[in-house]
């Protein structure tokens, strides 16, 4: 079966949660890989999300992460200082999954500011929502975006959220993961090291393994495609 | 509402509509736009849309928020207008240090401890992100200060006439942005009896004796939504990135629909009766629990 | 009970028993007594009759407390009898301290700042009672650090296979003392399916995730209640005062309820199945709210 | 109609709750009291225990403060943690209203221990529970408590509660104000100043419009003994 590019990302960012026991949902993106894992590699994922949910069992596709449906069948509902104080920095959280609009070499993340300037912005970002907190009180830190020399900078314009906590960058064109800086580990299939390089602001280094994504299955496009987002609400 | 809003909300003030998606008070935002406060330092997790109408009506001098867009769809337009040029304030959190902050003022303490912003920018743009130290082992973590509306507005699904206030669902931080602050008003889609309130005490969120104002004012979180009573507006979420954008089509969304209303059963009206039929989600009952009747 | 005490529960642990007068795990607190551990040390708000038991029969070494007493009935009197000799360590705070202590704990924060022992002699015996000094406006408030459990017990209305565990009526400081341990078993009235507690999410106290092993023990509160399944049983409360005096019958009363019984069922069999009949509330139910079905 | 020292004692205590909106209730004699005020003086009266309730409307008088009884019909119950920030640190309450084992001229209050050495006490008594939060964090403080050599000493052994939040302290004989030291205010109908002397530890400073405290009236001593405590769990 074809496929697109950013269904490519998505169910690679759905295999990353293999294994992981609970995952807290990040903004955009990462709502539709999460739904993917909970049905493919990790049925027994517990979703966290932000606006205050445990274990979520969504009966339609989130269109936020404050969509009702992530409440009614979920098995807690509280708020937000609980949720931060006991689930968050409590240590519970194995993998936060994260979007990013502008990220380093060094895993940094910005989604605060386009520019120099914070006080006269070129572009104004949304700012960090959870993403800051839960880079730092995550066992560790997934990001999933697209990847391009405006969104893959050397240096970002303004450091959101610490590297620290990064341990893999799942893009349209392959995969990331942190060592001294990012290096790239995977390749998705039919994308060239030349297109990585041509979308990637820094002189990317590359994994003496280097391995090639293998592509999506039959099970998890039609998946997507027929179940988790018929409507295209994610995929275009 | 119009009593409530206009004994209560001052021009001047700091005021926070709380909600996370969930439970915004749409009604009582439109009708601080009707009644043309002025220079209100706005406080919100996420401004949504109800920000953005408000500061495009242009009542704020001030925001203060952690997550600036229009989830699902994009940017906040009127917002960015003004964040983007000069003279309009903004202080700028994470999620957890503007809970933080409700959580402080509630609690009446000086300041809120949390584990964030280590190697974030964030505070060297803000003063109010600060760190302290334990007095046990002298480890260094973050802390922000109270935050203190002098009026916080919150919807919820039902309160009886003395403002004992149950909701359910995404609770966000309604409840200490309610004790933090100095007025409340509490906006509803049903008024109880005493009676349902008083048999499930450990559904309620807020105490009368902490609200000020009672407002029935049912679909009053339109296009947010109401757990159980209506599902969110999309539609109308993802119409508002073409109005936000232009400033002549925003002024004329405001002056139809909430100039153009005496109020939020005008605005309904204008709506239509079944505009809310494919909004309105089948039943999911809660079940109910026993107390036991103790005597 | 048997299996998740033997696993979880180790001799020198930190283990704290939780619950404000109500759903206190009498049950799980005998099988402690039972496997006979040895050199707890014990943490609770108000040590209740359960840790009077607990101490008299040897297990502990060190009491973490806040109010020593047989509510509304006198003292302790196998605690006061080690804490007034020798040899037995106390540590002792407010009700606030503890439950902030907890509270720390479960936030995985080095300190809880709180408003309280100012001019208070505590702090003079307490060391973990210090001040802290806000980085906003100076202010120095009172400050605890986190106790993290090595276990905590909680006994809930309610649970599924998972663990996810549900309690109405006074919820005390359960949910920071779990959240806040290193293991956690909870024991409940009734096991559920899923379906039952997803059916309201905003009732839950704690996730499976959090919860170690899940007992199923119904009246495994008694002397202490359960909300809604039966009542406290004030007249072994009383009873207790005259047990506990006499170091003698404290023993045999060891010997007889608690090693003379295999296991809860046991001891209630030994109680006898009307013993509840009086103890048993008509019903007052919550109701039900809606969280509506969103497909 | 004759009634007790004891009963005296309690409705004055209640009487003394005229006019408060809401009010911390402290374990033993105040239960009793709170509930007369709520029958008498004070039918609005918000009743607030650590326990974690608000709204409290008991259908039988409750034999502590973590009575079901308290819980069933209340506005509502809720966490410790929540009700020690949010309602008594966030300053909501008007009134605490506390017993006492030994208070002093100062108004500090000792539950902790009787004797000099913490560490060997001669008599080990409960300790704080949440008295010494309430003392610093309700608008004023009231101690209802019998009065005699032992309970009433010129400096307490252990402060448990400081005195500074402190204004009315109510006893078995009269009724104490907190000036610049606790001054009696109003003996009770029978009593005489030579018997609050030679109950009290220290030189009792009496107040130049001391009164006399109007006896109970028929109704309260009827709701005291008929329907608030029939079985004489707090008056005997």
């Amino acid at each position: 079966m074809t496929y697109t590019r950013t269904e490519m990302m998505v169910v690679a960012g759905a295999r990353a949660l293999a294994g992981r026991r609970v995952c807290f949902v990040g903004i955009g993106l990462p709502n539709i890989s999460v739904a993917l894992a909970q049905r493919t590699v990790a049925p027994d994922i517990e979703l966290i999300y932000e606006s205050g949910v445990c274990g979520a069992r969504p009966a339609r596709l989130p269109l936020s992460i404050g969509d009702p449906c992530l409440v009614t069948g979920a098995v807690a509902a509280m708020s937000m200082v609980e949720l931060f104080q006991y689930y968050l920095q409590g240590g519970l959280v194995d993998v936060g999954f994260l979007g990013a609009a502008q990220l380093d070499r060094h895993g940094n993340v910005n989604t605060t500011v386009i520019g120099d300037d914070y006080a006269h912005p070129k572009f104004r970002l949304p700012g960090s929502g959870g993403a800051c907190d839960i880079a730092q009180n995550a066992g560790e830190v997934f990001v999933l975006m697209r990847q391009s020399r405006r969104s893959f900078v050397d240096r970002v314009d303004f450091v959101t959220s610490s590297g620290r906590g990064l341990s893999r960058v799942v893009t349209d064109l392959g995969e990331f993961a942190a060592r001294d800086e990012l290096t790239l580990v995977a390749l998705h299939p039919g994308v060239t090291l030349d297109e990585v390089r041509a979308a990637t602001g820094w002189e990317v280094r590359v994994s003496a393994d280097l391995v090639t994504t293998p592509a999506p299955t039959d099970e998890e496009l039609r998946l997507l495609r027929e179940e988790l987002d018929p409507e295209g609400v994610y995929l275009t | 509402m119009r009593e409530a809003v206009a004994d209560l909300v001052r021009d001047g003030d700091t005021l926070a509509i709380e909600g996370f998606t969930h439970l915004i008070s749409f009604a009582a935002g439109h009708e601080v736009i009707r009644q043309r406060k002025r220079d209100l330092t706005l406080c919100r997790l996420t401004p949504d849309v109800i920000y953005d109408q408000l500061i495009g009506a242009g009542v704020a001098r001030k925001l203060v928020f952690s997550w600036l867009g229009n989830p699902g769809v994009g940017s906040l337009h009127a917002v960015r207008r003004l964040v983007e040029g000069p003279g309009f304030e903004v202080e700028e959190y994470s999620h957890f240090g503007m809970v933080g902050r409700y959580a402080a003022g509630a609690a009446r303490l000086p300041f809120f401890p949390l584990r964030s912003y280590v190697d974030s920018d964030l505070p060297t743009v803000n003063d109010n992100i600060r760190t302290v130290t334990s007095p046990f082992d002298g480890e260094e973590v973050y802390a922000v200060p109270p935050l203190h509306p002098d009026v916080t507005i919150v919807h919820a699904q039902r309160a009886d006439k003395h403002g004992n206030t149950q909701a359910w669902g995404l609770l966000g931080c309604q409840k200490e942005a309610a004790f933090a602050a100095r007025r409340v008003i509490v906006v509803v889609e049903e008024l109880v009896e005493e009676s349902v309130i008083r048999a499930d005490p450990n559904r309620t969120l807020l105490p009368g004796l902490k609200v000020d104002a009672v407002v029935h004012c049912p679909r009053g979180a339109h296009p947010s939504y109401a757990q159980g009573h209506y599902d969110r507006d999309n539609r109308f979420y993802l119409a508002w990135e073409h109005i936000s954008r232009d400033p002549a089509l925003l002024e004329a969304w405001l002056d139809e629909w909430v100039h153009g209303t005496r109020d939020h059963a005008g605005y309904l009206a204008k709506l239509g009766d079944s505009y809310f039929d494919d909004l309105t989600p089948a039943p999911a009952p809660s079940g109910s629990v026993d107390y036991g009747d103790y005597r």
